[in-house]
This record gives C-alpha cells, sequence and structure tokens, in this order.
C-alpha cells in the first residue's frame, strides 16, 4: 500500500479531491456536517501527503521528481505527464494549504446571504483544488492546458452563484477574460505540437521543448519565436494580471465569497507566474531575454498603478453604477486588498525580467509570500465582512478597542504586506529589487530598447511602491483600527476560534519565514540556478 | 417472314407487349374495380411470359427466370385476395364498386 | 422447315391469337360475365405458351393457381359485388382516344425494343426437367424469397378475412 | 576579533520582554510588568558595560562578533545575522540601554494609571532591541530591518492613545505620518544601499552587505573608485538619515511625534532613534571621507536645519513641541559635525545630548504630570516652588544645553564649532558662523522655556504636585551625567595648559573605530600645535560669550520687561506668525504632495475603472451589439430565405394536394405513365448509343 502511495505521490495529491468531490455527490444534501467533514477529509488527505512529498523531495537536485508517466491519448501522442521541481513544489504545498484552510472557513456557509446548495458548493471547491494543483504538476502542455481550463469552470460557478450582488458580471467578466487568454495559448500549443518532432511523432513535452529550445529558435526564426512568446505571454498575462489584463481581479475579488477569493488571490495569480516561468521562459528563452524589458516596464507599471488604485479605495472612488444608474462612492476594502495584490505581482515581474538567481528566487518566494499573506488578509476581512456585512473602510473606526486580537493580528499581516523588514514580505521584495538591480543592462537588440542603467532606473521607480505601500496599508489601518471607536461597531464579538485557526498558521509561517527564509529558499534555490542558467544560456542571436 | 421457330423470342415478345398493352388499356379504362383487377392479371401474365421466354433462351442455366416467374404467380395470387377483400368491403360499406365515385378519401 | 418445325409454328400461333382475342375481349368488352370468361382464356393460352417454352412446372402452376384460384376468386367477386338478378352487368368503360393512342405508342415501342434485341443473346435450349432444378433452387439459393413468400402470404390470408368480414355494429 | 555570543543576549532580552508583555502582560499584573519591562533593559544595560569594560577597556580588542547565523542564503546573494560590536558601536549601546533604562524606570512612574500599560512596555522594549540590532547589525541588511524596526516602533508609540477621545484621530495620524515619512527615508536609503551593492559588485565582483567586507573592499582600491558615483551612494543614504534623524526636507514628522507619551518622546525622539542616522553616518565615515561634496551637503543640510528649528523653537508654547525642535536643532549640529568630517565629536555631541535631552523631557513631563496633563507653557510657571527637584534638573540640562562650561554641552558643542572652524573645507567657516547664531538662539529659547515655566506666578488653575520618586530618580542621574558626562572629553587644549590630566579620552577611544586620519584626514590643516591651541581659546571664548548673552537676552525679555516679547510679535505680525505656524511647512507638504498623490491615485482608480474596463466593457458590448446585427441579418436574409423555400414547398404541396382527387383512375394512369417515362430514361441511359442513333436518325441530334 505504501509503496503505491510514494510512487504515486503525485497523482495522488491532484486527484484525491476529486474522489472526495464524487463521493461528496453522493451524500444526501440535508445532511451539512457530514458534507463539511468529508469535503474536510478530502482536502487534508493532500496536505497530509505534502508531508513525505516534502521529506523525500532531494532539494540539491534541480531535475523533475516524483515523476508519473503513462500514455493518455495514445494517437496524438499525448500523455498523462507530471512531476515537479523546485519552482513547483512550493505551489504544490500552497495549494493544498489554502484549500484546506479554505475549507474550514467556509465553515459557517449557511450564514451567507447566498444560501444555496451547500454540496455544490463543496465539490466545486475540490474540483477547483485538483485543477490547480494539476496545473502546478503537469508536464505535457495539452495536460496543462487541461488543468488550466478546468480551473475555470469551478471558479464561474463559486463566483457566479454564491458571489456578492454583481456576481454574474463578475463571473462572466472573469470567464471570457481568461478564457480568452487561454486562447491564444491553444494557438501557440498547437504550434509548438506541430511543429515538433520527438523520434518521428509529434509531442506535447515541455521537457522535450525545453531540450531542443534551440532547434525551435532556429526552425521557427527569432520573429516567430517573438511572437510565439508574446501569444503565450498574453495568455499569461491576463491571469497574473498584468496592467491592462487586469481589470477582471476588482471585481471577481469584490464579488467572490471570501474563501474563494482566498484561492482566487492565493493561488490562481500565481498559475499566470508559473506558467510563465515554467513554458514561456523555457520554450522561447531567447524571446524571454529579449522581452525582457518591456516585462520590467510592465512590472514598474503594475507596482505604481496598483498602490494608486488601492490608495485610491481610501477616499472613495466615485463610480457610476449602471443597475442604478447613479454615482456610488466606492471604498472597499477587499478592492484594496486587491489592487494591492496587483502590485505584489509586480514585484515578480521585475524578479523575472531580471533573470539573476537573487530576481527569479525572489519572485518564486514572492509567489509563496504573497500567497500566504493575502490570503490572510482575505482571510481577516472576510472576518469584519461576517459581523458588519459591508466592506466600506470609513464606515468603521477604532475597532482595535472592542477586537484587540482581531486588531493585532491585522497589523501584523498588514505590515507584512508592506514589506516590513522581519517579515517574510520584506525579503522576497528585498531579493526582487535586488535581483532587478543585478540585471545587466540591455543591449541594443533588445527590441530596440537599450539604457546604460535602465533596469536600475525601472528598479528604482519600483521601490517607490514600497512607499506607497505603507501609505495606503497604514492609512486603510488607521481609518478602520484606530481613531474614536464607531459606536455602530462597539459591541462587535472579537475574532472567534475557528476564524483564528483559519488565519495563525498563516501568520505563524510569515513571521517564521521573515526570521528564517532559508527554510523556504533552499526549496527551490537549485532549480532556480539551473533555470537562471538555462535561461542565461548564449541564446542570444543578434540582430 | 418470321416464323416463330425462326425467331421465337421475338415472337413471344411481341404477344407479351401485346397483352400488356392490352391490361394497360383495362386498368385505365375500366370503371369496375374487379375489371381493372382483370387488366392487372393480364399485366402480370405478360410479364410472366416475358421471364420465361427469356430464361428459357437466355440464360443458360434457365432456371432464375422461371423462379421469378413462379413467384410473380404465388405473389399475384395473395394480391389478388386482398384486392377482392377490399373490393367487398367497399361494396359492404359504399354499395357499389365503381371506381369514378369513390371519392372519399379526396385530400 | 420440317415437319415438327411446321407443327410448332402453328401451335404457337394458335395459342398467341386465342391469347390475343381473349384479351382485347378483356380490354374492350361491356359484359362482366364475358370479360371473367375472357380471362379465363388468356390463363389457358398462357399455360400452353409456358408448356410450349418446356417450363413445365409453370404450365402446371399457371393453371392451378390462376384458374382455380384467381379466377374463381374473380368471379365470386363479381357475383358478391352485383345483384344477381342482372346477370350482363354493365361494364361501362371511358375510354377516350388519348389513352389507345398512348397504348399504341407504347406498344410500338416495346415492339422495336423486342425487334432489336442484342446478338449477344444466345439461343440455347434448355432440355432438362424444370421441377427438379426449381426444388432445389428454391431451398438453395433462393431460400429467402420463399419464406418471406410463406410470411406474406399468411399475412394476406389474414388482412383479407380482417377487410371482407362484416362491421359488427355494437 | 573575539566571538562572544554574549551580543545575541543583549538584543534578546528586550524581545523576550516584548513578548512576555504583549502576550503575558494583560493577565499579570502591573508590578511584574513593569519589573519585567525595566528589569530586561537594565540588564542589558550591564551586559553592555560588562562587554565594555572586559573586552574594551582592559582587553584592548578592537571588536567583538558573534559567531553568524544563515539568514538569507541566494547563493550569489548571501546574508548572515551576525552582531558586530566596534569602540563605536559599544558607545550607543551604553547609550541606549544606559538612558533606556532610566526612561524605561521613569515611565513605571508616568504611565501607571494607563490602562494599556503592558502594551506600551512590550512596545519600549521592542524599540530597544530593535536599536540594538540596529546598532550591532555586521550587514547593512540587518541594519535596514532594525532601521524599520524602530520606525515600526515609533509609529506604535506615538499612536499609543489612539483611541483618545478628542486627540484619538490626530495621534494615529502622527503616527503613520511618522511611518511614512520614515519610509521615504527609507526609500532613499535603500536605493542608495542597492546602488552601492551592485557597484561594488560589478566592479570588483564583492557582492556583500557586510559594513566590514565593504570597508575593506573601498580601502584596498581607493583609486579606482567612481567617486560621483559615491557621493550619489553618500547623499541617498544621507536621505535616509534625514527621514530617520528628521533633518530639513523629511523632519515635519518629529514635532508631530509629540503626541505620543512623554517618555516615548525622551527615550525614540530625543536620545535613541533620531541619532540612528548620526550613527549610520557615523558608521560609513570611510565612504562619506571620500566624497567632499557629500560632507559639504551633509554639512550645509545640517546646519540649515539647526538654524531654522531653532527660529521656530523661539516661538512655540507647547513645552514638548519646543525641546521637539531644540532636538531637531541638535541633530542639524550633530550633522554639521559629521559634515566638517569630525565624526568623533558628532558621536560626542550625540551622547551628551542623549543626557542633557532627555533630562529636560523627562523634566517636561514630570512638570505636565505634576500639573495634570498641562502642555503649554503660557499657562505654567513660578513652578520652582512646587517642583524644586524637577526645576533644578530642568536648569542643569537648560544650562548644559545651553553650553555654559564646565556642563556637558559646552564640550561637544565647542568641539563641534572648533572642527567646523579649524577644517580647511569651504563649506568649514560658513557652516562655523551659521552655529554660532544657532547656539545663541538655542541658549535664547532653553532659557525663555525655563523662565516661563519655572519662574514668575503659576498661571495655570490645577494643584501642582512634585513626581514620585522613581521618575524623579532618572532625572538626578541624568543631570548628573549631563554634568560630568562632558568631562570625558575636554578638548587637549585645554587639558594640558589647565587641569594637566589625560584628556579627551573620548576622541582617544573612538580613534580605534574611527580611525584619525579619516577623521581630520585632508580635511584639517595640520598647522602646529601651539597656534593650534590659541585659536582654540578664542573660539572657546567666543561660543561662552554668545550664550551668555543668549541668556541675557531671555531673562531680560522674559522676567523683566514681560510685555516686550509680546509687543515685538505684534510689530512684525506676518513674520512671527509664519515662523509660529512653522513656515507652514506642513501645509506645503500636504498640498503640495500629500493630496496631489491621493487625488492622482483616485484618478488613476477612475481611470481603471472607466478607461481600462470601459475598454473591455465596450468591448464586450460592442461584440453584444455586433451580435445583434448579425442577429438581425440572420433573421432577415437568412431566414427569409428559408420562409421562401418554405413557401414555395407549400405552394407547390398545394397544388399536388390537388392531384389526391380521390379519383382511383386517375392514380392508375397517373401511375402508368410514370412508370413508362421512368423505364424510358432508364433504358434511355443504359442504351444511350443507340438512343443517339435513333435520335440522330431521326434528325433530332
Amino acid at each position: 500500500m505504501n509503496e503505491f502511495i510514494t510512487n504515486h505521490l503525485l497523482s495522488l495529491i491532484i486527484f484525491v479531491p476529486l474522489i472526495g468531490a464524487t463521493v461528496i455527490l453522493f451524500i444526501p444534501n440535508n445532511q451539512r456536517l457530514l458534507i463539511k467533514i468529508a469535503s474536510l477529509v478530502s482536502a487534508a488527505i493532500p496536505l497530509l501527503l505534502c508531508y513525505p512529498l516534502l521529506n523525500e523531495y532531494n532539494s540539491a537536485s534541480a531535475q523533475f521528481q516524483f515523476v508519473e508517466r503513462a500514455n493518455w491519448i495514445e494517437y496524438f501522442n499525448i500523455e498523462y505527464y507530471i512531476g515537479i521541481d523546485g519552482l513547483s513544489i512550493s505551489m504544490v504545498l500552497l495549494t493544498a494549504m489554502l484549500s484546506f484552510i479554505c475549507i474550514i472557513a467556509s465553515w459557517n456557509i449557511e450564514h451567507w446571504k447566498v444560501n444555496k446548495g451547500i454540496k455544490g458548493y463543496f465539490c466545486l471547491f475540490l474540483l477547483l483544488q485538483t485543477g490547480m494543483t494539476g496545473v502546478f504538476c503537469a508536464l505535457d502542455f495539452f495536460l496543462f492546458y487541461v488543468f488550466w481550463e478546468l480551473v475555470l469552470l469551478p471558479m464561474y460557478f463559486l463566483i457566479g452563484i454564491w458571489g456578492g450582488p454583481r456576481r454574474e458580471y463578475a463571473a462572466m467578466k472573469f470567464f471570457l477574460y481568461t478564457l480568452v487568454g487561454s486562447v491564444l495559448m491553444l494557438v501557440v500549443m498547437l504550434a509548438l505540437y506541430f511543429t515538433s518532432n520527438k523520434d518521428g511523432a509529434f509531442t506535447f513535452d515541455l521537457l522535450w521543448y525545453k531540450e531542443n529550445a534551440s532547434k525551435i529558435l532556429t526552425s521557427w526564426g527569432s520573429k516567430w519565436v517573438m511572437v510565439g512568446f508574446v501569444g503565450l505571454f498574453i495568455g499569461f498575462a491576463i491571469k497574473v494580471p498584468i496592467f491592462p489584463f487586469h481589470t477582471w481581479l476588482p471585481d471577481a475579488h469584490v464579488e467572490a465569497p471570501t474563501p474563494v477569493s482566498v484561492i482566487l488571490a492565493g493561488v490562481l495569480l500565481k498559475m499566470g507566474v508559473y506558467g510563465l516561468l515554467r513554458i514561456s521562459y523555457c520554450v522561447f528563452p531567447d524571446a524571454a531575454i529579449q522581452f525582457s524589458p518591456i516585462m520590467m516596464i510592465l512590472g514598474a507599471v503594475n507596482i505604481i498603478y496598483g498602490a494608486m488604485c488601492s490608495m485610491a479605495q481610501i477616499r472613495g472612488v466615485p463610480r457610476l453604477d449602471k443597475s442604478t444608474g447613479q454615482m456610488t462612492i466606492e471604498q472597499d476594502w477587499k478592492k484594496l486588498i486587491a489592487y494591492s495584490s496587483v502590485s505584489h505581482m509586480g514585484y515578480c515581474l521585475i524578479g523575472m525580467a531580471a533573470v539573476t538567481t537573487a530576481g527569479i528566487t525572489g519572485a518564486v518566494f514572492e509567489m509563496w509570500n504573497h500567497g500566504i499573506i493575502t490570503g490572510a488578509l482575505f482571510l481577516l476581512v472576510g472576518v469584519l465582512y461576517d459581523r458588519a456585512h459591508h466592506r466600506n473602510i470609513n464606515e468603521f473606526g477604532g475597532l482595535w478597542a472592542p477586537m484587540p486580537y482581531y486588531g493585532g493580528i491585522t497589523a501584523v499581516m498588514f505590515m507584512a504586506s508592506l514589506g516590513l523588514p522581519g517579515l517574510a514580505g520584506f525579503i522576497s521584495e528585498a531579493l526582487c529589487l535586488i535581483g532587478g538591480f543585478q540585471a545587466s543592462d540591455p543591449t541594443n537588440y533588445y527590441l530596440g530598447i537599450s539604457g546604460a542603467y535602465f533596469y536600475k532606473i525601472l528598479t528604482g521607480i519600483c521601490a517607490i511602491g514600497v512607499v506607497l505601500g505603507a501609505g495606503y496599508f497604514l492609512w486603510s489601518y488607521q481609518r478602520i483600527f484606530l481613531g474614536s471607536l464607531n459606536t455602530k461597531y462597539a459591541g462587535i464579538s472579537d475574532i472567534s476560534t475557528r476564524e483564528l485557526i483559519t488565519i495563525v498558521p498563516l501568520l505563524i509561517i510569515t513571521i517564521l519565514l521573515g526570521i528564517q527564509p532559508t527554510l523556504m529558499t533552499d526549496l527551490f534555490i537549485n532549480s532556480v540556478k539551473e533555470f537562471v542558467s538555462f535561461i542565461g544560456m548564449p541564446w542570444i542571436t543578434t540582430g | 417472314m418470321l416464323w416463330f421457330t425462326k425467331y421465337p423470342v421475338e415472337n413471344l415478345l411481341i404477344l407479351s407487349s401485346a397483352v400488356f398493352c392490352f391490361g394497360i388499356y383495362t386498368i385505365v379504362t375500366r370503371k369496375n374495380a374487379v375489371s381493372i383487377l382483370m387488366g392487372v392479371e393480364l399485366v402480370l401474365n405478360s410479364v410472366n411470359l416475358n421471364f420465361i421466354t427469356f430464361s428459357q433462351f437466355v440464360d443458360n442455366a434457365g432456371i432464375s427466370g422461371n423462379m421469378v416467374a413462379i413467384f410473380v404467380i404465388v405473389l399475384a395470387a395473395a394480391e389478388a385476395s386482398v384486392a377482392l377483400a377490399i373490393i367487398l368491403g367497399i361494396y359492404q360499406n359504399f354499395g357499389r364498386v365503381d371506381v369514378d365515385k369513390l371519392t372519399s378519401l379526396r385530400n | 422447315m420440317s415437319l415438327n418445325e411446321i407443327l410448332l409454328n402453328i401451335i404457337f400461333y394458335a395459342l398467341a391469337l386465342t391469347g390475343l382475342f381473349s384479351s382485347f375481349m378483356v380490354a374492350t368488352s361491356t359484359n362482366m360475365v364475358r370479360t371473367a370468361f375472357s380471362l379465363l382464356g388468356v390463363l389457358f393460352s398462357f399455360a400452353g405458351l409456358y408448356g410450349l417454352l418446356r417450363a413445365d412446372f409453370l404450365f402446371a402452376a399457371q393453371i392451378l393457381v390462376y384458374v382455380g384460384g384467381i379466377l374463381v376468386l374473380i368471379i365470386f367477386a363479381i357475383m358478391l359485388t352485383h345483384k344477381i338478378a342482372n346477370v350482363n352487368l354493365s361494364n361501362e368503360s371511358t375510354s377516350s382516344s388519348t389513352v389507345i393512342a398512348v397504348v399504341c405508342i407504347l406498344f410500338a415501342v416495346l415492339v422495336f425494343i423486342a425487334l432489336t434485341l442484342p446478338e449477344y443473346i444466345k439461343i440455347n435450349q434448355r432440355n432438362k426437367p424444370l421441377t427438379e432444378m426449381i426444388g432445389n433452387n428454391l431451398l438453395s439459393d433462393s431460400l429467402l424469397p420463399f419464406e418471406i413468400l410463406s410470411v406474406l402470404l399468411l399475412a394476406c390470408l389474414i388482412g383479407a378475412v380482417y377487410l371482407a368480414r362484416k362491421e359488427v355494429k355494437e | 576579533m573575539g566571538t562572544n555570543n554574549m551580543l545575541f543576549a543583549v538584543i534578546l532580552l528586550p524581545f523576550a520582554g516584548f513578548l512576555f508583555n504583549l502576550l503575558a502582560g494583560s493577565f499579570v499584573g502591573k508590578k511584574l510588568v513593569s519589573l519585567v519591562g525595566c528589569g530586561v533593559v537594565i540588564i542589558s544595560f550591564i551586559l553592555s558595560a560588562q562587554i565594555f569594560m572586559s573586552s574594551f577597556l582592559q582587553g584592548a580588542s578592537t571588536a567583538v562578533q558573534s559567531n553568524s547565523i544563515r539568514w538569507i542564503d541566494v547563493l550569489d546573494f548571501n546574508v548572515d545575522i551576525t552582531l558586530y560590536v566596534d569602540h563605536l558601536t559599544i558607545v550607543m549601546m551604553l547609550v541606549v540601554t544606559g538612558v533606556g533604562s532610566l526612561i524605561h524606570i521613569y515611565s513605571v512612574g508616568y504611565m501607571h494609571d494607563d490602562k494599556r500599560f503592558n502594551r506600551y512596555f512590550s512596545y519600549i522594549n521592542l524599540f530597544t532591541s530593535f536599536m540594538l540590532l540596529l546598532i550591532m547589525g555586521k550587514s547593512l541588511l540587518l541594519m535596514f530591518v532594525g532601521w524599520e524596526g524602530v520606525g515600526l516602533c515609533s509609529y506604535l508609540l506615538i499612536g499609543f492613545w489612539f483611541d483618545d477621545k478628542e486627540k484619538g484621530i490626530s495621534n494615529s495620524l502622527a503616527g503613520m505620518k511618522a511611518f511614512i515619512v520614515n519610509r521615504v527615508g527609507d526609500l532613499s536609503f535603500t536605493i542608495g544601499l542597492m546602488i552601492l551593492f551592485t557597484y561594488l559588485g560589478e566592479k570588483f565582483n564583492v557582492w556583500t552587505l557586510d559594513i566590514l567586507k565593504i570597508k575593506d573592499v573601498v580601502a584596498t582600491n581607493e583609486t579606482a573608485l567612481n567617486i560621483p558615483l559615491l557621493t550619489a551612494v553618500c547623499i541617498l543614504l544621507f536621505g535616509g538619515a534625514c527621514g530617520k534623524s528628521a533633518q530639513i526636507p523629511l523632519y515635519v514628522w518629529l514635532p508631530d511625534a509629540m503626541a505620543g507619551p512623554t517618555p516615548v518622546s525622551a527615550l525614540i525622539h530625543a536620545a535613541t532613534m533620531v541619532t540612528a542616522g548620526v550613527y549610520m553616518v557615523a558608521r560609513f565615515n570611510f565612504i562619506f571621507a571620500l566624497c567632499p561634496t557629500a560632507l559639504a551637503v551633509v554639512a550645509l543640510v545640517g546646519a540649515t536645519t539647526a538654524l531654522f528649528a531653532a527660529t521656530i523653537g523661539m516661538t512655540q508654547f507647547d513645552i514638548k513641541k519646543v525641546l521637539a525642535y531644540s532636538t531637531v536643532s541638535q541633530l542639524g549640529y550633530m550633522f554639521l559635525a559629521c559634515g566638517v568630517g569630525a565624526f568623533i565629536a558628532a558621536i560626542f555631541h550625540l551622547v551628551t545630548h542623549a543626557f542633557f535631552k532627555a533630562c529636560l523631557f523627562l523634566g517636561s513631563g514630570s512638570v505636565i504630570h505634576g500639573t495634570g496633563g498641562e502642555q503649554d507653557i503660557r499657562h505654567m510657571g513660578g513652578l520652582r516652588k512646587k517642583m524644586p527637584i524637577t526645576f533644578i534638573t530642568f536648569a542643569i540640562a537648560t544650562i548644559a544645553i545651553a553650553g555654559i562650561p564646565p556642563l556637558a554641552g559646552f564640550f561637544s558643542k565647542d568641539e563641534i564649532l572648533w572642527k567646523a572652524f579649524s577644517s580647511n573645507l569651504a563649506v568649514g567657516k560658513l557652516v562655523w558662523i551659521i552655529g554660532l547664531i544657532t547656539a545663541f538662539i538655542t541658549a535664547f529659547y532653553m532659557f525663555r522655556l525655563l523662565f516661563l515655566t519655572f519662574f514668575g506666578d503659576y498661571r495655570g488653575h490645577h494643584h501642582v504636585h512634585e513626581s514620585p520618586f522613581t521618575m524623579v530618580f532618572a532625572l538626578i542621574v541624568l543631570a548628573t551625567l549631563s554634568v560630568i558626562g562632558g568631562w570625558v572629553g575636554i578638548p587637549d587644549a585645554l587639558g594640558e595648559k589647565v587641569i594637566h590630566t589625560q584628556t579627551n579620552k573620548f576622541e582617544h577611544f573612538l580613534d580605534k573605530s574611527i580611525p584619525h586620519e579619516a577623521k581630520s584626514g585632508p580635511l584639517h590643516k595640520e598647522n602646529s600645535h601651539e597656534h593650534h591651541s590659541s585659536a582654540e581659546f578664542i573660539l572657546m571664548g567666543v561660543s561662552i560669550l554668545v550664550a551668555l548673552s543668549g541668556i541675557f537676552l531671555a531673562y531680560y525679555l522674559y522676567m523683566k520687561k514681560k510685555e516686550i516679547p509680546a509687543k515685538i510679535a505684534s510689530s512684525f505680525p506676518e513674520l512671527y506668525n509664519t515662523i509660529y505656524n512653522k513656515y507652514f511647512v506642513d501645509e506645503a507638504y500636504s498640498s503640495a504632495i500629500v493630496q496631489p498623490l491621493i487625488a492622482s491615485s483616485v484618478q488613476t482608480c477612475r481611470f481603471d475603472n472607466t478607461a481600462v474596463d470601459g475598454s473591455v466593457n465596450t468591448i464586450a458590448y460592442s461584440t453584444g451589439n455586433s451580435s445583434k446585427y448579425v442577429g438581425v441579418f440572420d433573421n432577415n436574409a437568412v431566414d427569409a430565405a428559408v420562409n421562401g423555400v418554405a413557401n414555395e414547398v407549400y405552394s407547390t404541396g398545394g397544388q399536388l394536394r390537388l392531384l389526391q382527387s380521390g379519383n382511383i383512375k386517375m392514380y392508375l394512369s397517373i401511375a402508368v405513365v410514370s412508370s413508362i417515362l421512368i423505364m424510358a430514361v432508364l433504358w434511355s441511359i443504359l442504351e444511350w448509343k443507340q438512343v443517339k442513333d435513333f435520335l440522330v436518325s431521326l434528325g433530332l441530334l
């Protein structure tokens, strides 16, 4: 039995939630507690399986581990090919952990305004977890694409049914946006498929693409390689989200119920960045290097733009409400955090654009930290939302007096999020910034962009994001927690033990990784080294 | 002059065509249902004749033509019985068998 | 032409003419009973022709089935659908010149085709007894039609009985 | 270089105090909380004293270092947690822990009846541990962690009374302002740090943030350095120092920081945190010394801040605001000293300033405590009879800050002025003059404060009582320190002539960590010894004269002719008004930076809502519309065609229906005719050749 577990560990982690979801379908709808326990168990098992995963994972080697390979669709030579290396192990862990926490967080689903069938909710959630873990483990482009699309469906329904007032609009927008992106990705995937010939046959195997990246480069020519890269980039940029494609994020977050927006922010955004790292960078390394100045610019825009937008939430943004037609002042706390995650993802972009060891490690570590910190932030917003049933910042005040523990934990999380040294957020941001600084200056063939201190100036601009971050986080903290107590909320109850169970582990991880980040960075340092040396190879065709 | 012994096939075919045309003529002009039925019988017989002549003079095994003829005969019998049953049914309901009057199934 | 041939010719033409004349009578006679009996003439002449063509089984079948079965049936029908009194039933027919013209053209076409038979038609005489061959064939090659026919006859039997019975007024 | 793991104990003890008070504080009585709070800091003071005694005085080892723990390890960039103590650090440690413990003891009395007593002590302990980390951190990044941690604690402590009825919001806003302005300073600090890091890495392939390693790299290839870049780095690092030590562009947060409890102001905004900037500049003396332009900037900014803050201090009526502005101006002095290369004088002034400024703040605290929360000096007066000890200690500290010998202030300030005067930097003389004027104004407003609060008759209406012993004890100790503190650094010239003792122990002590030639180096004229001392004597006389005249002016205006200040104020109303309102700097900042930033952020979000989101919606809307048009087109065109066909079929069907006339004969004839036709067609197809001949023969073809 355990021999079966060890060599099918990854598949188990991926498919146990799916099995759980099917089991839940058979439980009658009125057995609410049984459904919840079943879903909890089926989310707990992958988390427990992560322990042997970490145990046997040999962080010294940069090769793929726990590889499982089986023929799926013989005719098209599509394989069920999964495996993890440094980049994806932290994501698998993050998905398992956040999903488990979110199941606990959605324990009081009955009291939500939208009290639809909870069986559907939990099944969709577990299906979502399968999709997400699958994305991070897939090594076959087709399998990756299938899991990528699999994630869309449950998320659409979770937002669409259990969401807030404008849920249909948000869910529809989210779905169509990501779908457009994945269409582009499909085109490039097929292009790659039909130009590949692994021992005679077409193949979707990502590792094969990586090994023959130079062959693809010569056969496609640098122009088409750039087109392919941009196609993939747009597909992933929508998910990250990167500046022009980000407008689905605030709506999806504002409308999604708390646990769903935790998963949305915690894991779904990482799928975009992970896709860029795993596929765009590995398959089109030449285009990746040529594209890095633009990536850096986009990263800088992301940071500053996200920070500005979230700061605007405090003053309140007049927005024409289509249904009622008049201008409503919108100052939603959750939207602030959504925009702040746009800003945080900007740091990942800088780290990636710099393609230095510090940069890429910073990006991967930022993916993990952002998942933990923003996940906790959304849970905290959920705590207040469950009590006050609204989220506009200026209607709270002085909540630290009645809710000391809640205030304390939110303070620590806010500090972590704005990058206070000594907590995890600072280290990944510092690594990204330093990585950005270390990047060598782009020479003239970088799409015609060159400049003596190009990267250094841009990273300097990005550092301003740190100040803006301090601005809007402290300002919102002051509006909600400090100042004189808003009498309406005098009797508000402090954070409950269930909510504590969901948030305290994230808090501990943030503090622990702040003091000793090597716990996490050792996991993926070697893979990053191999990744950087691979990208750094003399791909660059002059002109 | 094309005597039967020299040109057996042609003669027989001419005969069957003649009988065939007579059958057609009776079918088209007769008003009485039963006589129409007789016309049909004439046509069937002429066809039978054709089959048998060809089976005799063309087919080297000489059997398939005859087989068909047999089947035609049997079918003619079955068809005649059903037709007459219908005619009797009509007669009972309408009292007469005149084809022109039987227009209740109009459009 | 040898005596045999002459005899053959005489027999053929005798049969042919009787068949022609009686089918003419079927087509044009006004009296119902006369048409019935002229049909009898046609059937007999055709039976003779079959015999002439060495289709002896068919000669017998023709007489048995057609004459014995169908003709008797027709006569029954005539008797049942007309009052007994007036034997000379009127059998009017709406003959019009167009119909005659069409029939003649048809006859002409058929004759033309008969006369321009392709030479490949081999003239060979079969002299094996027909019945034995038919028996073998019925139960070997054309077994399927044979079975279908049996089913068909059964269906007709039932159908005919059902159609012809008098409505039982409840 | 001895390794001594006690260093970790020095930092972790206050941190443990923080954890204990925060978590267990509310359950445990105030007695235990105060015991743990103060005890922890006192023990760490004893430890630092022990290290000072053992390894620096007798041991004469240059530095003590703890073994390192792996912190960030990313192959080519790794940072370890190692604590490094050399002469400069030990001095700072003694100041921080010494003054810190005194202030902890003081605040036991001061904060006694506050309902969040334990939280206050936990924050103060956390502050002490972060400050120690800042000082002892070997790597720049560790220093930065301490740097921001100290900023965090100042944010928490300034906004400590966040739920105060009327001032609650302003307190928390002040805290936020402090943190964000510090953050702006930290921004320039990080950029400077990163430029230095990447420059050293790319040029000399030394990827390190370790201060010692940086020092060696800079020392070994001094000639190959790119001076303009280093100047930029120095200015950026100095920007960080400005943020933290409240210099000209980023000083606005310090006066508002007075919203916090007074011991907090004493500890953080007088003695320790604000001096972090000076410490950092002193720590990087080996880089600053190489860039004269950077030094000039530092000196000028320091001098102008000193003068600027002193002028504002003259007009303030809130006792803590006056002291806050005096702190800003004294810090200006320290940076002035650094600017002219006299890093040791700056540190000496930092130490003496810590003593008398802490004493002043604690004195003002006991005054506020005594007068029941009254902070406006116009409602005080004549307190010397009711609060004698506070008056005496306050007076001593005021004399010290004014720079009257033999107290500490004189020696350290005079040292700075002398170094400024004697330095051959162009900016030296100008800066000396500004320093002199500032000394005059400082003496004036300090004694104005003294006379208004303690002399004359009591204008308030509250029963005044002396503070309890715990508070007074700290005052006494600090007063004595501000007296004897100066004697450590008596200048050599004065020493040989007058007191024949081994003088300026402080300078010789610090020499080991801030090498002499860097201190004076090309900056000071190496003239003969005699000329050197005579000029110094003259200078001492001048500065004493200036101080006395300042005191006399204050005495004359506020003791003799009380109405004159009001008359002066009314005669130049707009000048007085501008100075009183702090030159409207706060308003200028908020209108120039803060409001536009918020407005632009609102605009960006609206842009995001309308333009970007709008474009997406328009795309969706247009596809919706176009699909509508497609739908309409589909209905009219395609559908019409289909309907047309349907109608045709229907009509033909109609005619065909007529065929079903029920006339059997017609059916039969149709059947016959159609079968004949079919036969004809089939036959003609099969026998096309014959038919063709036949037709040809007929002449049709």
